[in-house]
């Protein structure tokens, strides 16, 4: 088998290198959770709620459980008293809200269509669907509430009754902690907008769209007296699920294991949250003592995850004569869906939307606040762009609204306001910590040649044909800080790595969070191999299963290539002050590791380079021969690092885009879409430019095509691909991607966490490009989905205005 | 997900052998499966619930595409893929071939046949849109023997309804050559690419021999009814050589009679608008394919 | 979804109405009907099989009636159940004007789908409603022209044990309805 | 239960199987061939279940088992015959055409089938040719780079030998 690995080559950081992972997935060879194998699995099918609002008067289980080859069937009823319910202190966030109680499944009544109701397990998947069909749930329909400003209102039914109000979470972002700062910041806020010469408010709103991974989800449960529960889950953080089934199943920790399967089918959020199928899943497998397998269908996995953004933004933007802004204002709303998702609760994301909102622009006042409303629908799950996906949609399209108003390019009016000093502590007190965005903007703007681009526009509309330009930018987390995850999710940020070397010079490196395809075990090799010298083929990563590695809060919110690989390079160098240490004492010379170099396989003394030693030799010799060593040494080659960074951290990136409408129907082509990104120092730029080139096209996707459906009755009716459309290779451009880097300074290899918030400045981008086009017809447009129905709707207003 | 319970799967060699395992089944029981890209849509979600299956993939003679004394004759068991690339269609039915080159996918093109998609007649497809417009007859035999030829104008009755019985097997699609200058084209709109379509539209223009339009037959799609004709909007192009004017007026005639209406896809006006759009595109090239 | 529509019957208001009451011609006219049950003075229950193309769903349904005018106007909503497949309710309002000895009978149906039924076709079964009421209107004017009823002698007391007239009015009411709404929910 | 007999990626099975079971499940489930993948329900819309059914790139979650009956079938395990990797699978490779690789098999064998047919394709025929095939990784941008790449390796070496 040829390897693409070059042996020897000197600097593995910032490589092209084809991904390790990619010899099993390109041959059919990996294992994903459906792959497992477990012998005797039984398979498990849920029954689910066909109405969005309903009691349950009773289930009838006769007929599904005569039918051979079924073995049990759980309903709320049957497990209420032996399960216990959520919230659990585990998996809530430290911020005061409503948490509804639930139990895996529905007790007493349904809230949206798709819940759980029941369970059936079965010998064959086949026989299983044939059980679910015969469970006969005699449901009384109950009137829905759909809209999150009706869900407000004080006359609104209530969905969780003992809740009293369907408003589960508000807050103010701005002015202070306390009532009367945020009053009195309010007041001055007020008095900016009341003098203000330039004034723009509009009603921003996003649809219910997300992201959903191209495996849906699976639990794969196996319980025996001695070891206790393992619990495959497609999860990024298996660590968190460990505890969460620990405390809920009162089985205790240690007899808990909890295993991402090394491949897994994209994340992207979605597999972030503690879902109520663990639950019942690894309580049947305990009760049956039998391994039970629960593979997610499409069809369910589109009525139950995968939904977020949903909002509505009121938003106020004041700003002089030359384009200086002066002052924010923003209610949001939140369509939260039932609210019954453990970790994020669904209100996480638009608390995080309201903090992001500002962006990455100098705002010397502002107003925000944020109310999140509970409606019959699905709870809202974390998707790509956190929560601030509508919030930036929101500022984008505003910002150029007031640069339409002043008369001047939305560029120019971007870039006076950037934030041009860091570090930088926005108006909702988010921390940026490092970066040059104006470094970022120029690129960009050089690349578009603006100018150009106008003479092209105005020879184009002469042939009546309308080309447009759209800008816009993002200031993303880079990695989560514990001092914003402990109360945001209650767990804490820190990167943890365990880096373990053996005899023969090999390395493995173990690591909590679980991944869904970024790299990992090519990038983190890169990282091992340039700290020690040696081939990235000698190094290999084992993540995600709690049995073998240290904890880690899970793979969220670009946390690799900012707190991992911080971690696995601080462990690195804890071995090499070990070996350097030793390797001294051996030669007999004064000398401290920086006095080393490891490199090519050698570890060599700087001051005379004869000196020096194989690593392969050295470590051996400290692993395996552990005499005569310096006074307090001793043998053995094995580190765990943590890693938190003083402060929290960014990544910052902007976009351009150029598109043609055809004012006939509204259809618009994206001609080119080009970025410049600070992504700090680049250990694989391929990996790099495939996060980026996934994340935009989600936004596009998001922006454009894909839509979660209500009708007025709660049905969901998008729960297929063919009503739930995701964009394919031919509705998507090519993307030109630029580096304008500035290397971090608070991570030991300068890099960053990048990708995660990365779709959140695309529908504000598309839109203004689709805006600049009509601009002869003066059109803004504010709500999303981005359609060709819509666009030309708008056209013809204008038309007969 | 998983199909319910299919008692009988059968793979017959010949027609007769058909009717023979139809005839052990009461009407409705016994599916015949051709390419299955529709039906097992239906049967994975357990809207249909076949008792046995009669998979037709071995009756060679409904795999053929020939020419009989000027009548072109296409398998019900052509698939897609076969169709786009026959050259048997390039001089008048290239609407067919425009409508067949951008169903589904390529997977979808390998397996999908003509027969299926016409006796299937899904509310919003292209094939039976393009073989209503290319005036189609659909060649039918019944399990009693006898075969009967059914005008795609008679054949077409509403979504997933069409005049062959269950107890009748499609032979093939028949289109006579035009004795005089033919051209034909299609086109869909759909909010991504070759999806279902959310309006579909064919035309197919007969020129006399100084180049006017002697006879013009258009269909449309995507309105919830299946393919449908849209006859008012014919008249307008006879005697026309193809010019604006007159095409303009067809397309009247066509949104003046055709009932667009506003679902979750698109709303009653914007369907109304890629009616002219695609609709005057469509007649142009078809003129123009024509007059080649 | 919706769908109003009317029909003229050539016969006079209280015949069509009567007509409307008769079971056994309710059972032929409406499309696919198995099974016809009255429950109680107000309640009605069918089962009824109907097809699209090559589906076939069977509907255990229930109706219910209110706000009824004698024998110009009553509200029926019916309720089916199609298994695993969904379900399917319909509120109708159905009238009846007398114009010079025959009847407009005008009906404005409301279907609401759930299930897969609303995920998989939700258009298809209006467009589906739509042609199955228009047809059970037909084959109701059908088996009245060709039958030529004479009115029935509304005064002299019905001798069936427990229906009144009237009630048997509004039932068969119901049916309509409650047939419309489940042949709408295949 | 019915009785079939197929090649799959060059060996012979015969098995007992219902009517009712799907190729993809017969594939991943009685022949441990797990690199075929499921994305989606009923509606037979992803495409990371593609194989070959004699030589045509199809999608094995829309046939039944009884169906491939005599029939030569291969899957992504049989891309490359000596474990090694083929021509699209190195380009995929090199050009990091995948990330999570969950709609990846279904891909090779869609654009091995399309490669047959267009030995140079441009852009927009490949991407054209993979509407078929939904990622959510990629965003599809090196995934047509890697098809373009694979389709120059083709043409320069001689073509690859088909199982």
């Amino acid at each position: 088998m040829t390897s693409t690995i070059r042996p020897g080559s000197v600097e593995w950081m910032g490589e092209r290198l084809a991904r390790k992972e990619d010899l099993r997935l390109v041959t059919g060879k990996g294992k994903y959770l459906a792959d497992i194998i477990i012998p005797g699995a039984l398979h498990a099918v849920f029954v689910r709620s066909e109405y969005a609002h309903a009691k349950i008067l009773g289930i009838d289980l006769a007929e599904a459980e005569s039918l051979p080859g079924v073995i049990a069937i759980y309903t709320g009823e049957s497990i209420k008293d032996l399960i216990n319910p959520m919230p659990q202190a585990i998996v809530k966030p430290n911020l005061s809200a409503k948490y509804p109680t639930f139990w895996p499944l529905a007790v007493g009544k349904v809230t949206f269509h798709g819940e759980p109701v029941a369970l059936v397990i079965a010998r064959d998947k086949y026989v299983a669907e044939d059980a679910s069909e015969l469970v006969l749930v005699d449901y009384e329909e109950l009137p829905v509430v759909l809209d999150p400003e009706k869900a407000l209102s004080p006359d609104s039914l209530v969905v969780h009754e003992k809740d009293g109000t369907n408003e589960i979470f508000s807050m103010t972002f701005t002015g202070g902690e306390t009532e009367e700062e945020q009053k009195l910041n309010e007041k001055e806020v007020n008095s900016i907008f009341d003098t203000a010469p330039v004034v723009v408010k509009e009603r921003f709103r996003t649809h219910r769209t997300g992201l959903t991974p191209m495996e849906p989800r699976g639990v794969l449960c196996d319980w025996n007296e001695s070891d206790g529960l393992t619990a495959y889950i497609t999860t990024q953080r298996p660590h968190i699920d460990r505890l969460a089934l620990s405390d809920i199943l009162e089985i205790s920790a240690e007899r808990v294991r909890v295993i991402a399967p090394r491949d897994q089918g994209g994340g992207f959020g979605v597999k972030a949250p503690f879902y109520r199928e663990n639950i019942i899943i690894a309580y049947a497998a305990k009760a049956l003592s039998k391994p039970v397998r629960w593979i997610e269908s499409r069809y369910e996995s589109l009525m139950n995850v995968g939904q977020e953004r949903d909002q509505i933004n009121e938003l106020q933007i004041a700003a002089d004569r030359e384009g200086n802004l002066l002052g924010l204002r923003n209610r949001g709303i939140a369509d939260n869906g039932v609210g019954t998702t453990g970790v994020y609760w669904g209100f996480v994301m638009p608390f995080l939307g309201a903090i992001e909102l500002p962006n990455a622009y100098k705002w010397p006042k502002a107003d925000i606040s944020l109310k999140v409303a509970t409606t019959n629908k699905a709870c809202l799950t974390p998707s790509r762009a956190f929560g601030h996906f509508p919030t930036r949609f929101a500022v984008e399209r505003c910002i150029d609204m007031v640069a339409h108003k002043i008369g001047i390019e939305p560029s120019d009016l971007r870039r006076k306001n950037l934030v041009d000093t860091l570090p930088y502590t926005s108006v909702t007190n988010e921390y940026y910590d490092s970066g040059d965005f104006l470094k970022v903007w120029d690129t960009l703007t050089a690349k578009a040649d603006l100018a150009n681009f106008r003479k092209t526009q105005s020879e184009a509309l002469k042939e009546n044909r309308y080309i447009g330009i759209g800008f816009g930018c993002g200031v993303e987390l880079s990695g989560v800080a514990s001092e914003l995850l402990v109360p945001m999710e209650n767990q804490p940020g820190y990167g943890a790595a365990t880096v373990r070397l053996d005899p023969r010079g090999k390395v493995q490196v173990f690591g909590g969070d679980a991944p869904g395809g970024q790299g990992h075990e090519t990038t983190t090799a890169q990282v091992v191999a340039s700290e020690f010298g040696i081939d990235p083929a000698d190094v290999v990563v084992t993540t995600g299963d709690t049995g073998t590695t240290p904890f880690g809060s899970g793979s969220i919110g670009a946390r690799a290539g900012s707190y991992f690989v911080s971690a696995v390079a601080d462990a690195c160098r804890e071995l090499k002050e070990k070996i350097t240490r030793i390797l001294a004492y051996d030669l007999e010379i004064e000398a401290r590791n920086e006095h080393f170099e490891f490199i090519d396989g050698e570890v060599i003394y700087i001051g005379d380079r004869s000196k020096k030693s194989s690593f392969l030799s050295i470590v051996e010799r400290i692993i395996m021969f552990p005499i005569n060593l310096p006074k307090g040494e001793v043998g053995g080659l094995d580190a765990t690092a943590f890693f938190e960074a003083p402060k929290p951290m960014i990544c910052f990136n902007a976009d351009c885009c150029i598109v043609e409408v055809n004012i006939e129907t509204g259809d618009f082509e994206i001609l080119k879409w080009i970025t410049t990104e600070d992504v700090g120092n680049v250990i694989n730029p391929l990996v790099v430019d495939g996060q980026m080139h996934g994340a935009i096209v989600q936004g596009i996707s998001n922006t454009v095509f894909e839509e979660f459906v209500y009708d007025d009755q709660g049905q969901q009716l998008s729960a297929d691909f063919e009503n739930y459309k995701l964009a394919t290779a031919a509705d998507v451009p090519n993307i030109d991607i630029h580096y304008a880097t500035t290397p971090c300074p608070h991570t030991p290899l300068g890099t960053r966490g990048i990708g995660e918030g990365r779709p959140s400045s695309i529908p504000g981008t598309l839109t203004n490009a689709v805006c600049d086009a009509l601009a002869p017809f003066q059109i803004e447009i504010n709500e999303l989905p981005l359609r060709p129905n819509s666009i030309w709707e708008k056209i013809q207003q204008a038309k007969q205005a | 997900m998983y199909p319910a319970e299919i008692k009988e799967y059968h793979r017959p060699d010949s027609i007769n052998q058909v009717f023979e395992i139809m005839a052990h089944h009461d009407e409705g029981e016994s599916l015949l499966l051709a390419g299955g890209q529709s039906s097992m849509q239906a049967i994975k979600s357990r809207m249909l619930r076949p008792q046995c299956i009669i998979d037709l993939q071995n009756l060679q003679e409904l795999k053929t595409v020939k020419v009989e004394s000027g009548t072109l004759k296409i398998g019900a068991m052509v698939r897609y893929c076969e169709l786009a690339k026959n050259s048997a269609l390039d001089k008048n039915f290239t609407g067919l071939k425009d409508a067949a080159t951008h169903v589904g996918d390529r997977q979808v093109r390998n397996r999908g046949t003509i027969g299926g998609s016409v006796c299937w007649n899904y509310a919003a497809a292209c094939t039976p849109t393009a073989v209503l417009a290319l005036d189609g007859r659909m060649h039918l035999v019944s399990s009693k023997g006898d075969s009967r030829v059914v005008k795609a104008d008679d054949f077409f009755l509403g979504p997933l309804d069409t005049a062959k019985s269950e107890s009748d097997i499609l032979i093939c699609v028949s289109f006579e050559q035009p004795e005089t200058k033919a051209g034909s084209a299609y086109k869909k709109w759909g909010l991504v690419k070759d999806a279902l379509p959310v309006v579909g539209i064919c035309a197919f223009i007969k020129l006399d021999t100084s180049g006017l339009c002697c006879e013009a037959r258009i269909a449309v799609t995507g309105m919830g009814l299946g393919a449908q004709r849209a006859t008012a909007g014919e008249a307008a192009l006879l005697s026309s050589d193809g010019d604006p004017k007159s095409i303009e007026a067809a397309i009247d005639g066509i949104c003046a009679t055709i009932d667009a209406p506003t679902d979750l896809s698109a709303t009653s006006d914007y369907r109304y608008q890629l009616i002219r759009n695609l609709g005057f595109e469509v007649i142009q090239i078809a003129f123009k394919r024509a007059s080649i | 979804m919706q769908i109003k529509d009317s029909i003229g019957i050539e016969m006079p208001r209280e015949i069509v109405f009567s007509a409307l009451t008769d079971v056994e011609i309710l059972e032929k006219c409406i499309p696919g009907c198995e099974s016809l049950e009255a429950l109680d003075e107000m309640k009605y229950s069918a089962t009824i099989l109907s097809k699209i193309g090559p589906l076939k769903l069977r509907f255990k349904g229930q109706a219910q009636l209110s706000d009824v005018t004698e024998p110009e106007s009553y509200t029926i909503e019916g309720q089916g159940s199609g298994g695993p497949a969904g379900r399917a309710k319909v509120t109708a309002r159905v009238t009846l004007e007398d114009v010079n000895n025959s009847t407009i009978l005008t009906y404005d149906v409301n279907a609401e789908v759930g299930g897969k039924l609303a995920q998989l076709g939700g258009s298809l079964i209006k467009n589906t409603a739509l042609k199955l009421a228009t047809q059970f209107f037909e084959a109701l004017n059908e088996s009245l022209v060709n039958s030529n009823r004479k009115p029935p002698p509304l005064a002299v007391p019905d001798p069936s044990p427990t229906l009144s007239a009237s009630r048997k009015i509004l039932i068969a009411g119901t049916l309509i309805a409650g047939a419309i709404a489940l042949i709408a929910a295949i | 239960m019915t009785s079939i007999k197929l090649t799959v990626n060059g060996e012979k099975f015969e098995e007992q199987i219902d009517n009712r079971l799907l190729l993809v499940d017969f594939l991943r489930d009685n022949l441990s061939l797990t690199g075929t993948h499921v994305g989606c329900t009923y509606e037979g819309v992803c495409g990371a279940c593609t194989i070959h059914l004699d030589g045509d790139a199809v999608k094995s979650c829309m046939l039944l088992a009884v169906q491939a009956d005599g029939h030569n079938i291969t899957t992504v395990e049989g891309l490359s015959a000596d474990g090694g990797l083929s021509d699209l699978q190195q380009a995929f490779n090199d050009e990091h055409g995948l990330q999570c690789g969950y709609c990846t098999p279904g891909i090779l064998m869609n654009m091995a089938d399309f490669l047959r047919e267009n030995p140079n394709p441009n852009d927009e025929q490949i991407r054209h040719g993979l509407i078929g095939n939904l990622c959510r990784c990629t965003g599809y941008v090196h995934i047509v780079r890697a098809v373009k790449k694979a389709a120059k390796m083709l043409r320069d070496n001689e073509p690859e030998v088909r199982v």
